[in-house]
């Protein structure tokens, strides 16, 4: 039965790769071969010794069978939301970049589910499921980037700047790399203010070798800042790979020239995402400062929704095989082998989030455009002020 | 001559600059394999190999040091930022490195540098990717700032800055890329900088403007004739050096003016514009000097908020309303 | 009412600023142990502790943006730059994030951060350490800038910066450090940003200026006394948010003005004010406005070369002379 | 005889600290003890295994006598030209800020010993000590710190940007960082160009933290240039102590994260410091690429010559301690033993070396002011453009 069950999880995840925006350049569902010895053999370089051979029952840890299929949810919620998202890009319904993140959901929706409520969460542009991790509505989320005053940013920021104070997010930042002095800066504030919280900050590999980065994790380390780097290496910055912009591959060793403690993560793993970011999240709290966590994983898409899925940097076979380990499958797979979610409590599930994401749509359209008085709103935080602030003429 | 793009322009320039002279070569993001972020090295990486177009790390700062370096060392570098966004990043080799190392060197080291890339807000891009930068690099002694609006400057202005001793910005007009006009295919055409350029000749109000502006502009000319009014459009191209004679000749000839800019209005060009004609064209004045910018806030990614903060046609022509007293 | 140096004034408000509100730290290189590099923050370290005090690496892009996040989290930042100079490697972090976060964000997350520190030439310093640095950032919307020039100035406005909701940079005057002034010592003493102050009343002239050419400005002032010419000097104080009302007001008392600023011509303070006045006021001016400025050059180091290519008092005295065609 | 010669040339030594600016302060004359078994113990941690026990024999390498009485002839140039300096500031011929090198002369003799004239130097603002190495003349850097026509710079440039074209000198940076990635680019030049050549760059251990310096590693080791990359440790940034603005103590460990190779060299002992150099150089000219090169030194002087020797950063006792390390009286004390150098040639160079400084004085002060109207030459490179390059009207 188990077996059938993966069969069958791997039907919906199949679908959900269909109808990702790429689904028409990419001829061809990969096959369940997955879990099959005849899976292509990965890139010895690229898997690490860093996860441990654990049984399926173990890979669960202390997570409930409630949290197990929540876990399962966002996965798929995360999926078939930016499905809807790029359908709407295509017909215009969203303008500006638009980065997706499928393929690398595990990364975020593991993390993430090691936190609090009250821990943050920042990150550069491809944001969508970081913000719908943090519990940002869906219905939000798609009005921002529809660009409607219903927003989570109040159609200001799109894509690539939403924000939830409420649900501390944090953004949703656009130049590489300039989130993590910020939330450096979150994570000195949660020191200074003695509060039990911890400040999750994401960033592409291609972030790395920024100044920002160096400078921000020798602070972080030097003064203990509660902070976990989360880099999520997809191999690729646009269409640069990693090996051509680093002059070293492994990027958990760059946390030795800060003496700051660092982990490898299977980014395709939303288990191992939980397991290591948990381990990291206690050290933070437990004032032992920051750690670098290294998720390797990959994007299935184009860098952003106007560029191609495989071109020169990556070709179309580098794809597919990188979707024989599409995290979704993965986590379906081990949940039905376990007997823990049934083809129909997956088919339910499914049906849900596409059901949401389908809402979101509609709740998008309605919303309306914002007010063009607008325009000179929260430039800054008071109204009057002595003087004259704007210099256009025009106000 | 060939009816060619903006984009195609430039990329004439750098192939040509390339061919003729082995010590340019091109840096930046995605300028190699990519083929450019926005294309504008297409098949330079093939045709002239590796060290030559060369792919770098995300690291504005550090690669921006790095043409400041091998151009004070001899080589004609060509940085490309991916967007003038970023370059931020790398102002303190711009301003603190570049534009200081002949005269701290009182002449030993020139930097024969050109910083490139798109400038402006494209299409819904939100705040940090909005932004039209020249004024900040146009404010320090030591840079030279072109701007060029149409294909043909395009070219001809990319090319003379590659040429130029001095280390020069190019902001290109992230919404230009694909305009298409007449190009000269002559290898040694270029645009000196410096050398401003009536666009319309006109003789009721002088509209002063450079880079996509210049469009902008030239349509709001176009709405004003059908109303009898007669504007000239003066397109700056470069802005340091400023072609500032050919400022006062078209203030002189219609004496009413109306500044027009794609980014902010504090410290912006039309400012310094502004403030110069005053000075050395007051009497020739019969209306105050007007300005177009864009609304002086980050830019919005909402569409509609984002079409009424952008300068626009309607802006500029009841600016020339204004000015003519009307 | 005392009188205490500029550098006391400073070190007063952030005394006070940190005693009333637990979550005013300041940060910066030098600022701890070694009392700051200019002695600005001299015994905060010993009253305030290790939080509240901090030495940075140096590092000024990393330190800005902490600055800013932790501002965006509900602390008030007072970040110091050990010169303004230093500022570039930050810019990203202030012009990307601290200036457009409130925006992109829709009123979500404030950025109370004070960014800090000396501003301008001293003596000798060559070309790196020797820039007025305020235009630039009075360019961006989401910011606000101030340059106190005297020590009451520099107490109230640097306490209304702290206590403000926005980004705020405080221009401090490298050379003023050690000038002497009365100071109020009322706890709630502060200077409202956007407002001038007119710093000598006039009748036949304006100089209208900031920062350490305030007193330039009353120098050349009083020199043009014993000629007969009552000039008002108003001191911005604050450039944005800036006071046009009183600059209006001055302007329509004398119809004739001068500008004055420690910087760069190109995109100055300047430039703007030039541009706002002949536009709002166009019918009040008697005589084109003029500027004083740097030279614009990158600042030498020989002692004579530096002496000329500072604005001077001369320099007003000669522009006043023109616009009251003297 | 050996031990006599030692004795006087530490005398010799004692008095060039007796003349430094800081003399003053500094009561009493450190004793002949650094080799005497009473010297107070090293800091262990400071001293590391890197330095190989030599014998006196072996500490000499491939150099010959009069190459050797050379780097005594510029170890003590330097330091009687910078006593020269503190003077001539001292009284206010010198304005502007004025870092000495005094203390640190071995690191830049010692690793541009390792040097060709046609290879590069370039540094920060405490350079004074490496224009002379790269051979320029005193009286152009003297008549330079005095703002005048004759100098370096054409007076233009000051103590801190010193450059001379000729002598591959490529200066003299005010921003802390801000030399190194001009530095990559230098070397980028000379791979693109195939020279065989190597560019040196600079810096003190507080630049390590910046984000310029991580970004220009990273390239340099990605695309393996001939730049050699020596970091000044003298422990202090200013009044910050290293430890207090890093969380790793090893800056050579630094270079692990670009896969670079990285050496410790006492930076009090010129010979080690060609002999880590040389080592390099090799491998710059054999095409292997970067070296991080960590020198381990200390300021006996205060960071600028506004600045206090000692104070609340460091203790009276602790400059004194670490002057018992007096890089000249190491060398001068190691010639003696050998027997390569007498008593009367020390004296005999030391007399040299004063009045070349002495000499720099008068040129300096001679050398006319420059001519007002080179306030606008050499802005740009030509001065007849097309339009109006300046906007002061002035001009
Ligand atoms: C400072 C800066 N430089 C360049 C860009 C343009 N850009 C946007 S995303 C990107 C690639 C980033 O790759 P990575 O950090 O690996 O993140 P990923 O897109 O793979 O998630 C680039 C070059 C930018 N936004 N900011
Ligand atoms: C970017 C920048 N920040 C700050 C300064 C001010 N500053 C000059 S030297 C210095 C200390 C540098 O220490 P280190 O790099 O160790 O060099 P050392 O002075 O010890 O030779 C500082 C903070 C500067 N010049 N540039
Ligand atoms: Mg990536
Ligand atoms: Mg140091």
């Amino acid at each position: 039965m188990a077996e059938t069950q993966t069969k069958k999880a791997t039907k919906i995840v199949a679908e959900a790769e269909d109808q990702a925006p790429e689904a028409a350049a990419d001829n061809g569902v990969p096959g369940d071969y997955a879990n099959s010895p005849s899976a292509p053999p990965q890139d010895s370089s690229w898997e690490r010794e860093a996860k441990p051979h654990l049984t399926s029952r173990e890979r669960l840890q202390d997570l409930g069978e409630e949290e197990l299929r929540r876990i399962m949810y966002d996965m798929l919620l995360a999926r078939r939301f930016e499905e809807k998202a790029a359908e709407a890009y295509s017909v215009a319904k969203i303008g500006g970049f638009c980065h997706l993140y499928i393929g690398q959901e595990a990364v975020a929706i593991g993390a993430i589910h090691a936190l609090r409520e009250d821990d943050y969460v920042m990150t550069a542009y491809r944001e969508h499921v970081h913000a719908l991790q943090k519990r940002v509505d869906p219905n939000a989320i798609m009005a921002e980037l529809y660009g409607r005053s219903g927003g989570c940013s109040g159609g200001k920021g799109g894509s690539m700047h939403m924000f939830s104070a409420e649900h501390n997010y944090l953004g949703g930042h656009g130049i590489v790399g300039g989130q993590i002095p910020l939330a450096l800066g979150v994570a000195w504030k949660i020191k200074y203010r003695k509060e039990d919280r911890v400040m999750q900050v994401y960033l592409g590999e291609a972030a790395v070798n920024q100044g920002a980065f160096h400078e921000s994790l020798n602070m972080a380390a030097l003064w203990k800042l509660p902070l976990l780097v989360i880099v999520e290496n997809n191999r690729f910055g646009m269409g640069t790979a990693w090996e051509r912009a680093s002059s070293l591959y492994d990027i958990s060793q760059k946390a030795s020239a800060y003496a700051m403690p660092s982990a490898i993560a299977d980014g395709m793993d939303v288990l191992d995402m939980y397991r290591v970011t948990k381990e990291a999240v206690a050290r933070a709290r437990a004032g032992e400062g920051p750690t670098l966590i290294e998720a390797r994983t990959y994007r299935f898409v184009g860098h952003s929704m106007s560029d191609p899925v495989h071109g020169v940097y990556r070709t179309k076979e580098d794809v597919e095989v990188a979707k024989l380990n599409d995290p979704i499958r993965i986590y379906a797979n081990l949940l039905a082998e376990l007997n823990i979610l049934s083809q129909e409590e997956l088919e339910k599930i499914d049906a849900e989030v596409k059901q949401i994401s389908e809402q979101s749509l509609e709740f998008a359209d309605k919303s309306p455009e914002p007010d063009p008085a607008e325009l000179y709103r929260d430039i800054y935080a008071e109204e009057d002020v002595n003087g004259r602030l704007y210099f256009d003429g025009r106000r | 001559m060939a009816v060619i793009t903006y984009r195609e322009a430039l990329n004439q320039a750098l192939a040509e600059e390339m061919d003729r002279d082995p010590d340019v070569f091109l840096m930046g993001e995605e300028v190699g394999v990519y083929n450019g972020a926005y294309k504008v090295s297409k098949g330079l990486l093939d045709r002239f190999g590796e060290m030559r177009v060369v792919d770098t790390p995300i690291t504005e700062l550090g690669f921006a040091g790095l043409g400041v370096g091998a151009a004070m060392s001899g080589l004609r570098p060509v940085i490309e930022f991916m967007t003038w966004n970023f370059s931020y990043l790398a102002t303190d080799q711009i301003w603190n490195s570049a534009a200081k190392l002949l005269s701290m060197s009182a002449g030993q080291f020139k930097v024969p540098v050109t910083f490139r890339g798109p400038n402006g807000a494209a299409l819904q891009l939100a705040a940090q990717h909005s932004q039209a930068l020249e004024a900040i690099y146009a404010h320090f002694p030591g840079m030279k700032v072109v701007v060029p609006g149409t294909p043909a400057d395009a070219k001809g202005l990319l090319k003379a800055a590659i040429r130029d001793d001095d280390p020069v910005c190019v902001f290109e007009g992230e919404m230009l890329y694909n305009i298409k006009g007449e190009v000269p295919e002559d290898e040694d055409y270029i645009v000196p900088l410096g050398v401003a350029d009536v666009k319309r000749a006109g003789s009721d109000v002088s509209i002063i403007t450079h880079g996509k502006m210049v469009h902008t502009s030239l349509q709001a000319a176009a709405a004003l004739e059908k109303d009898g009014i007669d504007a000239e459009v003066l397109d700056l191209r470069s802005l340091r050096p400023l072609d500032v004679d050919a400022i006062l000749a078209t203030v002189a000839k219609t004496n009413r003016v109306v500044l027009v800019e794609e980014g902010w209005p504090y410290g912006g060009i039309t400012a310094t514009v502004a403030a110069l004609i005053q000075e050395e064209a007051f009497d020739h004045l019969d209306a105050p000097i007007l300005r177009v910018t864009q609304a002086d806030v980050p830019m919005p990614y909402a569409k509609n908020l984002e079409r009424i903060a952008k300068p626009g046609v309607e802006h500029v022509v009841d600016k020339v309303n204004k000015v003519l007293y009307r």
